[in-house]
């Protein structure tokens, strides 16, 4: 028996459905069709009159979650991929994020993403848009890398009062498979190291935890020991667990698979060299997708974000200082 | 409906009271002694206070726009909230962090406006959204008003179809006030009458003549009480003139003198005045004596928001969320 | 509006062809040969193929949607566009940068459109308001196309009420097929037709069966002929229902049989050939040798982009902009 | 005589409509009010049929300059305020960034922002938003300091075939003055040395320029020479003129108004920590605004973002190392 990133996610949602009348689910096909990825299959018979289908308005869905958070309920809002979130770029970045501090009520929402690429999804199926709302204050974004991350931290996620962001990624709904769910117990705010090693530090998330992994264990017929750290949530952002990595391997390579100007690989090397400057033997570096849209064609698509070859690559560089 | 005379004289009162509230901070404003703008609701009080005064506080919520401080105060906001926000007092409801009318009490059913127009009415419907799955729903309602402007928004839209979509007990009023800052209606719409647009949301639809309180009370009462028995979103048009700038630093100079003198160049509060002496609901002296009631009520809000500290940034606590996280994690 | 019969032969032979292609374009997908997704028009060619047949290449300009192979069709579209960007050849518009439904050729007044619903209303607004500013609008129009959901974006708004506003051009058709992906129309809207929508953006508006080509034909170009001659934007909603699942990885099964078995479930081809062969306009034997045509051409364009070569990422010049900046600043 | 930093971009814009038929201007009371900062200030008069003003709809109308510059027109939107184009966001970063990449033709729109912060605007009105466009492919994001690059840089960005975002600093559009708006001719993509120095670098744009120079003039007093680069642009990034510059000092302070996670400033400290680690002789800081909404006070907003008291405080821990 195993459970996939996917189930985990349905799991989560039916536990907290479940376990707190706060909590109802509110998004396009979700209902009886049980949502575009299946994240809510069954929950529509399971919870009569908990779950939604909506409209294709991304902004008002997102405005009737705050209003209902006013209200005390807990709403889960799922986009149907994370790139339509930019239709609801302002009710979250402006309406939701900024809540708690001109108001002093917490909205406590939380939005499911389903983002990253995938083979053939393209420009507007792929996007990774962690870095983009991690830099608006008042907002929690998380980016689970595990099936047990995946489970623990959305029930976790709908326990905060603030806004979080969920970022799933696409590409670890269905290949990612665990024995079971159980997780260690770590909070949003803690990172995780996924892998232990000495000689680099690779600090990532998301669906690149593991080809960071896979890397690491190309690496390892030479020789080499690679820490992976999966950072689990991007903001907060774990500083104190990746500089104590930082100072066991003296190297660090940052990890991403959104477009490489600034983001989440810009303000880990932007924090590591601010605090960590004395522990480090060699340049940071950093290693995200191109400077383009996402690519349709799966060979343009895996040449765009990073891979075990070219997460090699740049460890053998940065191995090499 | 049919309106009765205490409803008219409280909504009166609230008129007044927000006319001369604005009248002084348009002074403070000019004195320097408000920062960034003030915006004033000058010739939407009658439309803006009918609404105001047609909702229950503790059951209804509401979410007032620009131009609302009549129908703040029907509704219930005290005024000290309003000269705190302005004054930038830490004691208001937004102790410093937001100023003039981006300011609310969320926690009595009355969010804080955000600039972005359009984007209160989706937070209204999910009030309401969640009062029904709470099952406290129970014939309130939940209002909130929008300019002509802001019905040419993406997120008016979206907020009123999906209201629609859930049967909420919404009131939108749309205050058509012929201008969007200096943009004229000919360039923010191409129908007749807004209120056309009612019928494509399935929603029960109502045009006023904003400048005449009887008529106001009487569409939007009505319209608050189809919402509260079931019928769903009410949208309701008042058409009227903004009779001040688009805020206190702007003359307004755009607007032909033809829009002044024409019918909606009226002012609904002396329009208001003669209505209910004629009716015999207030005499001529109860009038001036609320007036002068007003105008000290003003001078205290005034004067004590004015003597309040303002935040101080080295006390102030820097965090935007409620989540206490380690430290090292920000 | 009176159709010809030429007209009719040139919009029921692109809907053919659409129809015959997206068969194909869905057995390659099923045998693993097509990545990502395959989205089908199939039910929705008549409205699609009237609207796309009453277009001038050239001289209007059209920005199809989801559905529209039959719309692209008639408007000019070469097969090939088609199967290259499902089948990712580096030859076709797109390069291999975008696939399936997301293609386009500007240059030809078709824009490649967004996965993000209703953008590209106000990107047809956009051009056909460049055409008049040039002088070289004169009679020419821009039409797109939406489904029943896309009408509830905000995009959808802002466009088609700034297009008013702006008195342009364009044809806007609704397929309102009763479904978007899973969602029925009573979680979409709530006024009875969407037609209804029209009047409240100052709109011509026109309702038709969708499934009826004859009747689309003199709607859609009635709605073109008056957008042609000044009369501002035009709103054709159109009934119907989609015949196959949102995407060729989706049974559909959500849909009702009574829908499927209702009026607006017959197949929009089958109607028309009967149309056709009733008004004399073709013989059986015709449309027979269309068909064959059609298969042929089919399988050529399948076959030419199967043996094209795909973009190579180490050839690829992967820049996201046409300006070439100094390197160092990348 | 002196010409203010909003002058210079009315006179740009009188220029480019004046020169090139391609160009009109769109935007909200843009027309015969001349906009809500006057920037468009008589345009419509002069230059009647060519300067329009248009309905609260910031999505249509980011559509239609796309629309028009496919017909080969060269659109200039005004946002009333940056904060404002949030409810674009869409059309900027999916519409028009990603034109170029999938079809091969360039849609050359420039989007005007008025955007940073002025006392008592608050957070819906005092936004600096050029770290979240800059991380989109497709976009130029242009951030002058100076009246004369705010005309000579409008008039470039007209030119440039792609989507510019032009963040034009409100606080600057009155206070900011200068004799001419004659210019050094630096292209677009290409810093500048604002004031040389030699002890630190302090990277920045738009109105910090000015507080660090402020900043700088101080702690001359103490026998410190800082070094201020104006980027002038955040995409392109001119690291070249950066790590001259970095070289020269060994030491930088990387200075933006914007909120505090990622951004330009993380984009400056990992691009040169990447590529300069060598040269730096202290760990590089950023200063920031801080991780809340911009608030309406003054008094908060002041303490808000970088002053040149916390400018200088930055400056003197990194000299102290
Ligand atoms: C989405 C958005 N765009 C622009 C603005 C700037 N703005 C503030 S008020 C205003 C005019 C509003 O007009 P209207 O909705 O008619 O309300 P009125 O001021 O006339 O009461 C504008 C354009 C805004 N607040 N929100
Ligand atoms: C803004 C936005 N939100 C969500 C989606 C995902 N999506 C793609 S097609 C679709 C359904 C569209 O329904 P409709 O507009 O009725 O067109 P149809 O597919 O029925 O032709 C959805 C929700 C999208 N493309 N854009
Ligand atoms: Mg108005
Ligand atoms: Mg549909």
């Amino acid at each position: 028996m195993s459970v996939t990133y996917i189930d985990a996610i349905r799991e989560a949602q039916e536990k907290v459905l479940r376990e707190d009348g706060r909590v109802f689910l509110y998004g396009q096909d979700i209902a009886r069709f049980g949502g575009a990825f299946k994240a809510t299959k069954g929950l529509a018979e399971e919870f009569p009159g908990r779950v939604f289908d909506c409209p294709i308005s991304e902004d008002a869905m997102i405005g009737l979650a705050v209003g209902a958070a006013i209200e005390g309920m807990r709403p889960i809002i799922e986009m149907q991929f994370a790139d339509f979130s930019s239709i609801a770029f302002n009710q979250i970045v402006n309406q939701a994020a900024t809540h708690f501090y001109r108001t002093g009520m917490p909205v406590p929402i939380v939005v499911r993403l389903p983002s990253g690429g995938t083979p053939g999804s393209g420009p507007f199926h792929s996007q990774s848009m962690e870095g983009i709302y991690a830099q608006y204050p008042g907002l929690v974004v998380v980016t689970p890398a595990t099936v047990s991350d995946a489970y623990h931290m959305l029930i976790e996620s709908v326990k905060l009062d603030d806004p979080v962001l969920f970022f799933e990624h696409k590409f670890l709904y269905r290949w990612l498979k665990a024995k079971s769910i159980n997780g260690d117990g770590l909070p949003i705010g803690q990172a995780r190291i996924a892998r232990p090693g000495k000689h680099a530090t690779v600090v990532t998330y998301s669906a690149m935890v593991h080809e960071a992994v896979r890397a690491a264990d190309r690496l390892q017929a030479d020789g080499w020991e690679i820490e992976v750290v999966d950072l689990r949530s991007v903001k907060p952002l774990d500083l104190d667990t990746v500089l104590a990595s930082v100072a066991r391997t003296g190297r660090l390579l940052a990890l991403g698979e959104a477009f490489p100007w600034g983001g989440v690989t810009a303000e880990v090397v932007a924090k590591v060299t601010e605090e960590g400057f004395h522990l480090l033997d060699a340049p940071p570096q950093r290693l995200n997708a191109r400077d383009t849209p996402v690519p349709y064609h799966p060979k343009l698509w895996a040449a765009h974000r990073p891979t075990p070859e070219s997460i090699c690559e740049a460890l053998r560089k940065l191995l090499s200082f | 409906m049919p309106v009765d005379g205490d409803f008219l004289r409280e909504a009166f009162r609230s008129m007044l009271r927000a006319r001369i509230l604005e009248n002084k901070l348009s002074s403070l404003y000019k004195a320097g002694k408000i920062v960034g703008g003030v915006y004033l609701g000058r010739g939407q009080e009658a439309i803006s206070a009918a609404l105001g005064a047609s909702l229950i506080q503790g059951k209804d919520c509401y979410a007032p726009l620009i131009r609302d401080q009549a129908g703040r105060t029907a509704f219930g906001e005290a005024m000290i909230d309003c000269t705190r926000t302005y004054l930038g007092s830490v004691e208001g409801p937004m102790r410093g962090r937001d100023g003039n009318i981006h300011r609310g009490r969320p926690e009595m059913g009355m969010p804080a406006m955000i600039s972005h127009l359009g984007a209160q009415v989706s937070v209204i419907a999910g009030m309401l959204f969640a009062k029904r799955l709470k099952g406290t729903l129970d014939g309130s309602v939940g209002a909130t008003s929008v300019g002509d402007g802001a019905t040419s928004t993406g997120a008016f839209h979206e907020g009123l179809n999906l209201a629609a979509v859930e049967k909420l007990p919404l009131v939108i009023v749309v205050a058509n006030n012929q201008f969007a800052y200096s943009t004229p209606n000919h360039r923010q719409f191409a129908c007749g009458d807004l209120v056309e647009r009612a019928s494509g949301y399935g929603v029960v639809g109502y045009s006023v003549d904003g400048t005449d309180l009887l008529a106001c009370a009487g569409v939007v009462g009505e319209a608050v009480k189809r919402a509260r028995e079931g019928g769903g979103p009410q949208m309701v048009v008042a058409h009227l003139l903004r009779l001040a700038g688009h805020g206190e630093h702007d003359d307004g100079s755009y607007v032909p003198s033809s829009a002044r003198t024409g019918h909606y160049g009226r002012d609904c509060i002396e329009v208001a005045m003669r209505q209910l002496v004629e009716a015999g609901y207030a005499t001529v002296d109860e009038i001036f004596s609320w007036q002068e009631e007003s105008a000290e009520e003003v001078q205290k809000a005034v004067a004590q928001a004015q003597q309040e500290p303002s935040p101080d940034p080295y006390r102030e606590d820097w965090t935007a969320l409620s989540t206490k996280f380690p430290a090292s994690t920000t």
